[in-house]
């Protein structure tokens, strides 16, 4: 179906998205961090609709919001953040990666302003109803080396993740 | 052939008893403990009638074979990966069975051992009745039974070497069992350490034995002993059958190590009665028969034999005279006629010593027994000068002592009349003057005997009585179930006797005869090879039915008469402070035998190491301090001169590491790299952060550079 | 303006594919208070049913046969004072029911009660429902975390732990019926609910029955999960009395807490209408192609008249056995009056167009009434599990469970 | 709302580079562990939102290494949650800067 109202909502996830990240880097209560974070990435979900990848969005929510945050939320109830709460939040070179990393935002800017040019106009068509289809096609298909990798990766962090969690092995 | 051929039940039952008293024995009741451990000791004497009957049967089909019944390989394998070289240089599997043996030897034995055993487990009933540690007792028992029949039914010297072991340490256990008296616990120690020594010699003489004959079997080797191949006085054989005679020595309380015995009566009665009396101490005999075959090929070994049983008969009967503690009388008398089994082995009357064992046991186990009964009259009482006038008050322990008394003085037709006799006569008989000696030892041990066991029955049973008021008042014949083996072992002593009724007496002599297959082959050997032999005995004996014989009977007879009649002078009237014969005619003789001849206290002052003179130990352990000191000072004290100097250089060498080589050379290096290279260390400073700041102005820089290149 | 609405009514559409927001938005309040009254009606059901389970009567008072009860519970609750730990974290606090119960209702966007009837349908329709719904374990999380005590901290760590690991064995389950949807000639499969059930209809079989028992064990697994899902007995853990005296929701009260309830019941509805599309046929009336033709069409379009007539027909059975006594007048009328509104929508259902158009919607709906009545029936017949055999269930019986029902599915599927 | 005009990619890639950002200043300014990888998560949606911005452009690839990304996501959020135990765990603290074993 036709997104409606794309600007508005564009504006108001993006401006949701941008809150949550700061919010993020700034709360001194790591579960506040998390919750910020899950506002965003349902926010991120929102826009990847408009995207035209609603397959994409559905895995954000469950993978993302459902799966990865519960694990964030569990191992910060697991640390205790009485102690974190009280110290100094940021080190003591926050002021130099803080002008860094402005000036790396700056930079894209100016690339994304000086190389506007480079972008295609026309838009590829996305069929919405085929999305699952086509995603799939391509995972086992062009691209089931990587899919077969990433399962890899994913079976070497289960056993990471045990080996370095289990009190002993 | 159903007992035969489940002959390997026989020691299991005993076993299968101490086995249940060592798991449950605890929670069990008394009467549970007497059913089962005396339930299985009767089901072993019954099964090993049963056997030897059946083995009768056997025997008479097979031309008098021993029966042999092998369960399966104990110790070595039959693939030859436990082979060794003998002395011949072939070689032969060390092969150990668990194989039982059954011949007319080991059944003799068989049948005493378990049927004195069983009349003195029921006597133990009544005995141990009111004593702690019940359950312990039987089971340390049957424990004993166990060890003692694989002792005689083993077909090997090893399977023998194993309950040889047992019984020791059963031996060791039952003198203990009052491990609360410290006397009692150091007899236990006494008596396992000493047969230590001797069980030195059995092993040794084992190993010589496998080495020389290659197998350990009885059948092997005497097989090959009879075969002819070895020498008379081969010097190899000689000397396991010495070696073996020091174990024998150790088991059966023969001189020089006879000293654990007496102290052993520290145990509770009936194990005086089985161990220390009926059977155990009998283990050297069986050992010493078993291997006859071996022992008529080393005369000198034989001659040992002999000279060493003599010296002991008449060694032990001597010190027996003067003691008063009742057990430790019978205790000496039975050293002494241990030692008259060995003289009979010596002079080559095996079978006669094995009728004395067979007579022995039963009128000994007799003696302990009713000793027990006077000491459970007593209330514990051991001394016989605090006892006497006790015939009518408990008669059938009177009774049945004297039976016993009359039968080991040798009194016609008492069971130890024959067997004694035939030992006097055998010896006389043998050849060369020198065995002339050896029977007067005897018939002078003899006479000692008989006064010393008369003076026993005089003191304890007549005169006047001498005990405390309080103990007289509660004297008391014992229960049945002791007074019972009595008479059952009374009319043994008297009847046992009558299997060796000797020729010259008019009878047949069946118990020689009985062991004719065991013994007779030897004399076969020797007649048909026409060597010097000391003996011939089967043959001989036919042959000497001369009026010799009959004179040396009635000296033997009139000894045991002159012992009773001075014992009846001395002591028939005892009263308080009685005095004793021989203190009043030779008083440093009274001492010296009232000492024991002061051997005790020589061993502890030549091995021990008691003793002391200042700060010198004396004796073995003395010489041990004295090398123990040169080692410590002198030779300890020279290498740790070489230590310290070798410390010193260390420390010289260490001080110029630490701070010329290290300090200056590598430290110094250090020391000035490291303010240099600051700058490097920006690179890796330890903090993650730091990284990604130093990447993302990387990034910055790259970034810029391709767009605005 | 009648156009406008008879155009979509005539359509065989849902709001979402005609586009039009006002028809979307008077189905999302239909479904919205359509699942408040469920809820209401489920509350009340299951205080009577287990009450009848246990030989008693349940409430009785408030109504004719308690029927008002879940009314006189909503005001007690609403009325009831809002208490906030001092110590807890009160936005997190606050922002917790809420979570859950936005999680719990915003899976009915694509529940499809009947071919039209559905507020939208999405391209990924079960992904989204899977997605959403695991969206409520945050809110537990939040609601354990930010009470700051320990019995909900506890059970809100055994209830995340319990939902995310029974999550994939309810994946696995649902993958093998997707899976199941790609068996036409075309080879493409489907995520779109209403797909999911017209697959059904065009292979002429409800999956539940597809390669008997691959079906059958993969709903099992689906409904064993499902239970575990919800946080119901017997694997009601997380808000186990004896233990954690109410788990998560231990220091909410009044309004907040009847959010949580609400959530909790519509969940459970959630998730039984996910297992109805998936394996039970959804909205298809049972026996469509054995018992085909226009008049078992018809006879089947008047199952729902006839339960309402049934039920009106049991309140005026009741209102014949009311006491007679003065004192009990009300009630009496009262219970007429609710048959006699009972008997009036019966009569409504009758009318053809409407026989025609809501027949979809009873037959979804009487599905997941036994999935609701299951439950109530666990709930008054199994002991709870131990946290270790509970975790033992899902990870070492459930998830290899469902993984060879996929394998095997897969196999079947290319043989046959 | 049209005077803002149509939104355009490029709108996507500034708000994707926003978020990048944000990331990149929580990755290196905070303390504690936790925040870090969250910023790291919000480092990857920027990336995320990067790849499907341009696939409305060249088609579904970046859709589909999107799905790559959250997948790699996941595993580091695994693995990188379980070394923040074993490391609190050990050392009772969350903050980055204590990790100081390898500085000399």
């Amino acid at each position: 179906m036709q997104p409606v109202a794309t600007t508005f909502f564009f504006y108001l996830l993006a401006g949701l998205a941008v809150l949550g990240g700061v919010l993020v880097i700034t709360r001194r209560n790591a579960v506040h961090s998390a919750l910020a974070l899950i506002l965003t990435l349902l926010s991120l979900a929102g826009l990847y609709l408009m995207l035209y990848a609603p397959f994409v969005a559905g895995v954000q929510i469950i993978l993302y919001a459902g799966g990865i945050m519960v694990l964030f939320l569990f191992v910060i109830m697991l640390v205790s953040i009485e102690k974190s709460q009280k110290e100094e939040q940021f080190n003591k070179l926050w002021l130099v990666g803080l002008l860094a990393a402005i000036a790396l935002g700056g930079l894209f800017i100016g690339v994304y302003v000086k190389g506007k040019a480079l972008f295609p106009e026309a838009k590829v068509v996305l069929e919405e109803g085929n999305n699952t289809q086509g995603i799939a096609d391509y995972l086992y298909g062009h691209y089931l080396f990587t899919f077969e990798i990433a399962s890899l990766l994913l079976l070497v962090a289960i056993i990471g993740a045990v080996v370095m969690a289990k009190k002993r092995i | 052939m159903f007992f035969l051929d489940h002959i390997w039940l026989i020691p299991l039952f005993p076993a299968f008893g101490a086995a249940v008293m060592f798991f449950f024995g605890r929670k069990l009741q008394k009467q549970t403990v007497s059913i089962v451990c005396v339930g299985m000791v009767a089901l072993s004497f019954l099964w090993a009638c049963g056997a030897v009957w059946q083995y009768q049967g056997w025997a008479e089909a097979n031309h008098h074979q021993p029966f042999q019944k092998v369960m399966f390989t104990w110790l070595g394998t039959d693939t030859g990966h436990m082979n060794y070289t003998t002395h011949d240089g072939t070689l032969a599997p060390f092969q150990a069975d668990a194989g039982f043996l059954l011949d007319p030897l080991s059944a003799i034995w068989l049948l005493f051992v378990t049927g004195v055993g069983l009349l003195i487990h029921i006597y133990s009933t009544g005995y141990m009745a009111h004593e702690g540690g019940y359950y312990r007792f039987f089971g340390y028992l049957n424990l004993f039974m166990f060890s003692m029949l694989t002792l005689i039914m083993g077909n090997n010297y090893a399977l023998m070497f194993v309950g040889w072991e047992g019984v020791g340490l059963c031996s060791y256990l039952l003198i203990g069992f009052y491990f609360h008296r410290p006397a009692a616990s150091a007899a236990a120690n006494k008596a396992f350490i000493v047969n230590r020594i001797g069980d030195a010699g059995f092993l040794l003489g084992m190993f010589t034995i496998a080495w020389y004959f290659g197998s350990l079997r009885y059948v092997d080797v005497n097989l090959l002993a009879r075969s002819g191949h070895f020498n008379i006085g081969d010097p190899i054989i000689t000397a396991a059958t010495l070696l073996l005679f020091v174990g024998a020595c150790g088991k059966s309380a023969q001189l020089p190590l006879y000293v654990w015995l007496p102290d052993a009566m520290e145990g509770p009665t009936p194990v005086s009665a089985l161990i220390h009396a009926a059977t155990m101490v009998t283990a050297g005999v069986y050992m010493v028969a078993r291997s006859n075959a071996l022992f008529v090929l080393a005369p000198t070994s034989m001659k040992t034999v002999a000279i060493v049983g003599a010296l002991t008969a008449i060694f032990a009967a001597s010190i027996g005279l003067v003691q008063n503690d009742i057990k430790r009388v019978l205790a000496y008398s039975t050293v002494s006629q241990l030692g008259y089994m060995f003289l009979a082995l010596g002079v080559g009357a095996f079978a006669a010593g094995v009728f004395h064992v067979f007579t022995h046991a039963f009128f000994k186990a007799l003696l302990f027994l009713g000793a027990g009964s006077v000491i459970h009259a007593m209330s514990g009482e051991q001394d016989m000068r605090n006892m006497g006038h006790l015939a009518k008050k408990i008669p059938t322990t009177y009774r049945t002592i004297l039976i016993a008394t009359l039968a080991i003085a040798g009194i016609p037709p008492f069971a130890g009349f024959f067997s004694k006799d035939e030992i006097l006569w055998q010896t006389w008989s043998s050849e060369g003057g020198a065995y002339r000696i050896l029977w007067l030892v005897g018939f002078i041990t003899a006479l000692m005997t008989a006064f010393y066991m008369f003076r026993l029955v005089f003191l304890t049973f007549y005169g006047k009585p001498r005990m405390d008021h309080e103990v007289e008042h509660h004297i008391h014949e014992s229960p049945k179930s002791m007074t019972v083996p009595l008479v059952v072992l009374a009319v043994c002593a008297v009847c046992a006797g009558w299997l060796g009724w000797p020729h010259s007496l008019g009878g047949s002599n069946r118990f020689e005869h009985y062991l004719d297959p065991v013994f007779a082959r030897e004399a076969q050997v020797f007649q048909e090879e026409g060597k010097e032999a000391q003996l011939v005995a089967g043959e001989k004996e036919e042959k000497h039915t001369n009026p010799l014989e009959y004179g040396l009977m009635f000296l033997s007879v009139a000894a045991a008469g002159v012992g009773f009649g001075l014992a009846r002078r001395y002591y028939a009237a005892a009263d308080k402070g009685y005095a004793e014969p021989i203190e009043q005619a030779a008083p440093p003789v009274y001492r010296t035998l009232q000492n024991k001849y002061y051997v005790d206290e020589a061993y502890d002052y030549v091995f021990t190491g008691r003793r002391k003179i200042g700060d010198v130990r004396l004796g073995a352990m003395g010489l041990g301090e004295a090398s123990s000191w040169v080692d410590a000072k002198v030779i300890d004290g020279t290498v740790n001169g070489a230590g310290r100097i070798t410390r010193l250089s260390g420390k010289i060498s260490s001080w110029w590491d630490k701070w010329i080589i290290d300090g200056l050379l590598v430290n110094g290096l250090a020391l000035i790299t490291h303010p240099l290279s600051w700058f490097a260390r920006l690179l890796q400073w330890g903090l993650v952060q730091w990284y990604a700041l130093v990447m993302v102005v990387g990034l910055v820089g790259f970034v810029a550079y391709y767009a605005w290149r | 303006m009648p156009d406008f609405l008879t155009a979509y009514l005539q359509s065989n559409v849902t709001p979402g594919e005609a586009g039009s927001a006002f028809w979307a938005l008077i189905y999302v309040l239909i479904v919205f208070a359509g699942i408040s009254v469920a809820v209401m009606a489920m509350n009340w059901l299951e205080r009577k049913a287990l009450a009848h389970f246990q030989i008693r009567l349940g409430p009785m008072r408030v109504g004719p046969h308690g029927l008002l009860q879940p009314i006189a519970d909503a005001i007690k609750l609403l009325t009831k004072e809002d208490i906030v730990p001092s110590a807890a974290d009160k936005f997190v606090f606050w922002l917790a029911p809420l979570i859950i119960l936005c999680a719990s209702f915003t899976t009915y966007i694509v529940v499809p009660f009947g071919r039209a009837h559905a507020i939208t349908d999405l391209n990924i329709g079960i992904l989204f429902m899977l997605g959403v719904s695991s969206l409520s374990v945050l809110g537990v999380v939040m609601a354990g975390w930010a009470s700051n005590s320990h019995y909900p901290l506890l059970g809100a760590l055994r209830s995340s732990a319990q939902m995310v690991s029974y999550e994939i064995a309810m994946g696995l389950a649902v993958v093998s019926a997707v899976l199941m949807t790609s068996l036409n000639p075309s080879g493409t499969g489907t995520l779109s609910m209403i797909g999911i059930v017209q697959a059904q209809e065009a292979q002429q079989t409800w999956f539940v029955f597809k390669f008997f028992p691959l079906g059958f064990i993969a709903l099992g697994v689906f409904a064993i999960a499902m239970v575990a899902e919800t946080n119901r007995a017997p694997f009601d853990l997380p808000e186990a009395e004896s233990e954690l005296t109410a788990g998560f929701h231990t220091e909410y009260s009044g309004l907040r807490w009847s959010l949580f309830m609400l959530g909790e019941y519509a969940a459970m509805i959630a998730v039984s209408s996910i297992a109805v599309t998936l394996w039970l046929g959804g909205w298809l009336r049972p026996f469509p192609h054995w018992l085909a033709g226009q008049s078992w069409d018809l006879v089947f379009s008047l199952f729902p008249g006839l339960l309402f007539l049934g039920l009106a027909a049991i309140a005026f059975v009741g209102v014949g056995r009311m006491p007679k006594h003065p004192y009990f007048k009300i009630q009496t009328a009262g219970l007429a009056g609710f048959g006699a509104v009972l008997g009036l929508i019966g009569v409504v259902l009758f009318i053809p167009p409407v026989r025609d158009r809501v027949q979809d919607i009873f037959w979804f709906i009487a599905k997941v009434a036994v999935f609701m009545y299951l439950y109530i029936w666990y709930r008054a017949t199994f002991p709870r599990y131990r946290f270790d055999q509970l975790m033992k269930v899902g990870w070492k019986v459930l998830l290899p469970v469902a993984l060879g029902v996929l394998l095997l599915t897969a196999v079947a599927g290319i043989l046959f | 709302m049209e005077a803002l005009g149509q939104i355009s990619t490029l709108h996507y890639l500034v708000l994707a580079a926003a978020l990048f950002v944000l990331g990149v200043i929580g990755v290196l300014t905070r303390r504690n562990v936790v925040i870090i990888l969250m910023s790291i998560e919000l480092i990857l949606n920027a990336v995320n939102l990067n790849l499907l911005a341009f696939s409305r452009l060249y088609g579904l690839h970046g859709q589909v290494f999107s799905i790559f990304v959250i997948t790699d996501a996941a595993a580091e959020a695994a693995v990188g949650l379980g070394i923040i135990i074993a490391f609190f765990r050990n050392k009772e603290t969350v903050n980055v800067d204590e990790v100081d074993l390898m500085k000399w």
